[in-house]
């Protein structure tokens, strides 16, 4: 049976740790908010999924993680990547379509990664990255490594086939992988008891991988809880699937109303009024005088400038060179027999 | 005869065939509550309830089965995906199920069903949400693939394949949701499957093309006409059925064909059509056939070079020009 | 949670329905017999997966079914079908390529179909039946009736994320399905343990359908068990799972040994000798005076004689026209436009 | 230079890049503890053990996406479908992760990997078991698609394969597993992706073929040889890369082509080389090119309709007569 443990506890952290939690949850709200509003221009194109809201998994989750261990994400992984350590240049660049976005520009939002860091991709198809997580465990394991890998999903992605044939695969071999739903109650507009019969924390119960469940709107709660999590694995634990509750600010994309049928105005204020991270995770340390306004309001300056340059920087980027389109599709080109058939290239 | 968006003349198929034929349903994600992620379904939920607007969970693969078998047992399930580029998880079960259950039942049962949703690229949305999907349907016998261009052949045609007894891959395009056209109005206005539509006459060349590319072939036409050039723009509106004839009819006319589509060339649509005009019409050619495709890559993000990468009016008066050695 | 039930009481049937359970069985093991000499041969061809051993399972599910319930299976179909009511000259002239098969002679051992008596056809790819049962049963629940759908299913099956996705759906919409995996503990080579760190009866467990153990090498208790639960999902339980325990005593299929490295020629003579549930059934009876050897040998003479007239129509029956091929591979032929390819009909 | 089965030339492929390079594991259903359901991987689990040789459950899904997950982080797997018949539960992650994981990435990750397995007809398997699936794969740029004929070049292009930057799908066939052939020693017997071979020297025609079909190919030319009719058999061993040079070369020595396929016609790799022998051979051109395919219908499990759905020697040798006129 899943051994499902509900933390409740609060750890205190030091007054570093914090501020360093508190930095970072900055950094991405004010990341997200500047990819909204360029998006609102028209500097960023298609899809764009912000993770306003949700800023304390980004941090509580990988902060624990060292630069050798993995994280892959879905398509809504701007703040991942940069918890990660990805640059937030090549991360604007990259929603710029900029040559020296992570991508070159050919990747877009849904597609960050950041290789050197163990960011391995944003993916837009919801579930696909879940046995991409377990290969990447897998390569751990083969290896005889102490690495884990966190992927990160949403609560939709447990209704694909692929969580469980990947959970299933990771208990047999004791994989240390972490699965760890952003669980924000929705996926896109459709609230997640209307697609399962069961709670989340019961999802991988088939598969006998523990489950427990963490306040993901609480950076502190996170960090200390996956922090405990990421050890376990690293010991050997195997496989472990965390349900991260959460809430998500904005629409399901930049096209999405924020509200709407599926869930009413005043549950989102309600949300963005009692539980968001950054104000909680400054009020507490406010309350313990580890925090004054003043600071709080120099870090944000900091967090700002941070981004602003990020912008400038994608702003006056180069754009990709046509040619730069057949450059990765295949590792090299073969000398021979054709790869590419659309008569443009030969 | 209205004038009324892409989007809306779906949904006028859809209410009209939900109305006349109560074993019509409508499965998919968020199809019902959100009215559909593109407002296809829009006001459906209210006017039919949720049994015959159903919001799926995300499973392609089992809501995708879910409609071939209640297909088995007399239901007609029209199964959205949001877009084609997420078939691939559900595919198995239109190649190994829904196309070979007749054939390997005896004729006993079979998936009466249509599968629809948009294919092809929208803008910037990158590599994995940007693929036309024809050709990894067209390929199955037992399937049959339907790209309607206009508000009037989305209508007609969904209409038909929603009363068709077999499975149609019923194949419509993001970018053509808002277009407007004039759509005959009637209950019974069907466009029959395999019956391609000559959306412009010319005479010195034949662009033939489906789906949204038609826009794309209207425009070359314009272009060419202003050089003296006249072409045929045939839509073949359904893939398979494939319309042979008038294909052969108007190269007959022209002696001179490029094909257009939205998606990889190898092994696409056009190297098809080019295949059968090689067999049955080689006397015929003045010039080799030649095709406009997507570059043969993962659609890049960037908005130029996703624009470099789409075929385009310039690259098909460019083909024309060259097949009529201009 | 799966709510768990192992069934250990034996409830006592008449004696009419032992007996027709006894002649059902025989009928199976007969058929297969018949059909693994011919397969040996020549006359039948492809892939040929027995059932022998099973056939408490196929007798012990199906005869609580109403005519108007459905079952759909895998590739190891040919007694489900008989149980189900196809007559076994139309399976066995299916075996045999014929064209008064079930499909005319185009399907083949793993594609027996029997819709006039509710039997959905066996299916190749491991767990593409799954879903179909689910839209049978969506199709049940659309109509208002109060028909079952069972879904025979392997052990190996249950690793297939088609699995969960149907469970989960089958839960959310509470529709009348069944799915009852043939765990026979072996899926080709591969031992369930090799592929799954819990036990069968966990494995609905992620999506809150009941589970139930039955013992599948005794049709006494698989018959009246699965009478209860068919009755309990008749009247609105929603879906079951099902862990109906047996054993293969024949290979994989025709072309794969009955013991090797994945199981012991011991385990598998120890099985055939102490678990038939054929000699179970006469045993019982004998005991109880319910049945006499030579009784059971005239009701096998019977069985053999069905078989026997089986095989000679079959036999005897012609081959499909080449033309036929064509027929059913859509519903008609279509008066515009080309569906067929080849160059060959036009 | 030693006589074996294409299926001992598989064998040997493996042994040897597991020798040379401990990065590459074999994983799929049955290969260890079984041998593989068709023997290709016999004693490989007691020589490396079952960490490089794993059985996985029947998740075909699952387990492709574990190859491109641990390829993506500079391993080499080789994942067995245990036929290409159930490789669509797992194409998404051929399609959406592994082809486009190089382009998406900006060329940061990439995915060296081979999927490899039987595909297409073997005897009497019925519709699900017995489908030709070069289509589905070829169609994708990301993805090179390899289909060897001979257990030389089963060794060879294995290995050229392993050794590969990129995801190969790599194409056997049931067929052939008990072939036998000279395949030259050495372990660095290596053939080249994307370099056609001429299996025949004829002059009159070419038959442009791969894959389990070169036989048939072979022994038609032995009946078109009676008849005074000699072919070119070219053997494309690789569809991606495509040695488009040696066919143009072929065709303009012959001037007329014959395509053969194992699989279905509408969007095959004939319809693709027909199409670039229209663009780029049609002054060369004779004859219009013919197609000999599959029966368009699923494969039917009656051995007699089941030899006649199959693309054959009879139907081949009509088809070259039909281009050289005779
Ligand atoms: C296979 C697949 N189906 C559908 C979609 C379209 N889609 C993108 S995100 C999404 C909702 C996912 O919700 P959830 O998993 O809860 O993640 P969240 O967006 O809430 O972070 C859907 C339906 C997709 N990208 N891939
Ligand atoms: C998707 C898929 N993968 C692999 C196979 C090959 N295969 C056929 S049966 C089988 C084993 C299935 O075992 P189980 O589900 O336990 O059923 P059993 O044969 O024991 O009745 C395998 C691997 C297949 N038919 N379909
Ligand atoms: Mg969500
Ligand atoms: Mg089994």
């Amino acid at each position: 049976m899943s051994e499902l443990s509900k933390k409740t506890r609060k750890n205190s952290l030091d007054k570093e740790k914090m501020i360093e939690l508190l930095k970072r949850m900055l950094l991405y709200r004010r990341f997200e908010e500047k990819a909204g509003e360029s998006y609102a221009i028209g500097k960023i194109g298609g899809f764009c999924h912000l993770h306003i809201g949700q800023e304390a998994v980004a941090a509580g989750c990988i902060a624990p993680l060292r630069k050798e261990d993995y994280v892959i994400g879905t398509y809504r992984e701007h703040t991942q990547a940069l918890a990660k350590g990805v640059a937030p240049e090549a991360v604007m660049a990259e929603l710029y379509g900029k040559a020296p976005g992570t991508s070159g520009g050919l990747g877009g939002s849904m597609h960050i990664f950041g290789s050197d860091v163990g960011f391995m991709g944003g993916h837009g198809i919801v579930g696909g990255q879940l046995a991409l997580a377990l290969g990447i465990a897998w390569g751990i394991h083969y290896r005889g490594g102490d690495q884990v890998c966190v992927c990160f999903l949403g609560d939709a992605a447990v209704n694909q086939g692929a969580f469980h044939e990947s959970l299933n695969m990771a208990a047999i071999w004791n994989l240390p992988v972490i699965y760890a739903v952003e669980n924000n109650a929705y996926g896109m507009g459709t609230k997640f008891s209307r697609v399962s019969e069961t709670e989340m924390s019961q999802k991988s119960a088939s598969h006998g991988v523990p489950a427990r469940i963490i306040d993901g709107q609480d950076v502190v709660s996170t960090y200390t809880d996956f922090t405990e999590i990421v050890e376990e694995v690293r010991q050997g634990a195997g496989p472990q699937f965390v349900d991260v509750q959460c809430y998500r600010f904005k629409g399901h994309s930049m096209s999405d109303p924020v509200s709407g049928t599926y869930r009413s105005k005043k549950e989102v204020e309600d949300k963005t009024e009692n539980a968001d991270p950054i104000t909680t995770l400054a009020d507490q340390m406010f309350d313990s005088a580890l925090l004054t306004p003043e600071e709080l309001k120099e870090m944000d300056m900091e967090a700002r400038e941070i981004i602003r340059r990020a912008e400038a920087f994608a702003e006056s980027a180069p754009e990709p060179d046509t040619k730069s389109l057949y450059d990765n599709v295949y590792s090299e080109i073969n000398p021979n027999g054709r790869l590419f058939f659309d008569g443009r290239v030969i | 005869m209205a004038e009324i968006t892409y989007r809306d003349a779906l949904n006028q198929a859809l209410v009209e065939e939900m109305e006349r034929d109560e074993s019509v349903f409508l499965l998919g994600e968020e199809v019902a509550e959100y009215d559909g992620a593109y407002k296809v379904s829009k006001g459906l939920l209210e006017r039919f309830g949720d049994k015959r607007v159903v919001d799926t969970p995300i499973s392609e693969l089992g809501f995708t089965g879910l409609g071939v078998g209640a297909a088995m047992v007399g239901l007609r399930p029209v199964v959205e995906f949001m877009t084609f580029n997420f078939s691939f998880l559900a595919i198995d079960q239109l190649i190994n199920s829904a196309a070979k259950m007749g054939s390997m039942s005896g004729g006993q049962v079979t998936a009466p069903m249509v599968l629809r949703g948009p294919s092809g690229a929208a803008l910037q949305l990158g590599s994995q949400h940007s693929q036309a999907c024809e050709a990894w349907y067209l390929h199955a016998p037992g399937l049959k693939v339907v790209t309607p261009g206009t508000p009037a052949d989305a209508k007609g045609l969904l209409k038909t394949a929603i009363r068709d007894n077999d499975p149609v891959v019923f194949m419509e395009s993001e970018l053509l949701y808002n277009l407007k056209g004039e759509v005959p109005d009637g209950e019974e206005f069907l466009i029959p499957l395999g019956v391609a539509d000559l959306k412009r006459e010319g005479g010195d060349v034949s662009i033939i093309t489906h789906g949204q590319m038609i826009h794309v072939a209207l425009r070359a036409a314009d272009q060419l006409a202003k050089k003296g050039l006249e072409a045929d723009v045939l839509d073949l509106r359904s893939l398979r059925p494939l319309d042979v004839e008038s294909i052969l009819e108007s190269v007959a006319k022209t002696n001179r064909a490029v094909c257009l589509e939205e998606g990889w060339s190898y092994g696409g649509v056009g190297a098809q059509v080019t295949s059968i005009l090689m067999e049955e019409a080689f006397d015929d050619l003045d010039a080799p056939v030649l095709r406009v495709t997507q570059a043969d890559v993962p659609m890049p993000y960037n908005k130029r070079l996703e624009a470099w990468a789409k075929p385009n009016v310039a690259r098909l008066v460019e083909a024309c020009e060259k097949v009529c050695y201009v």
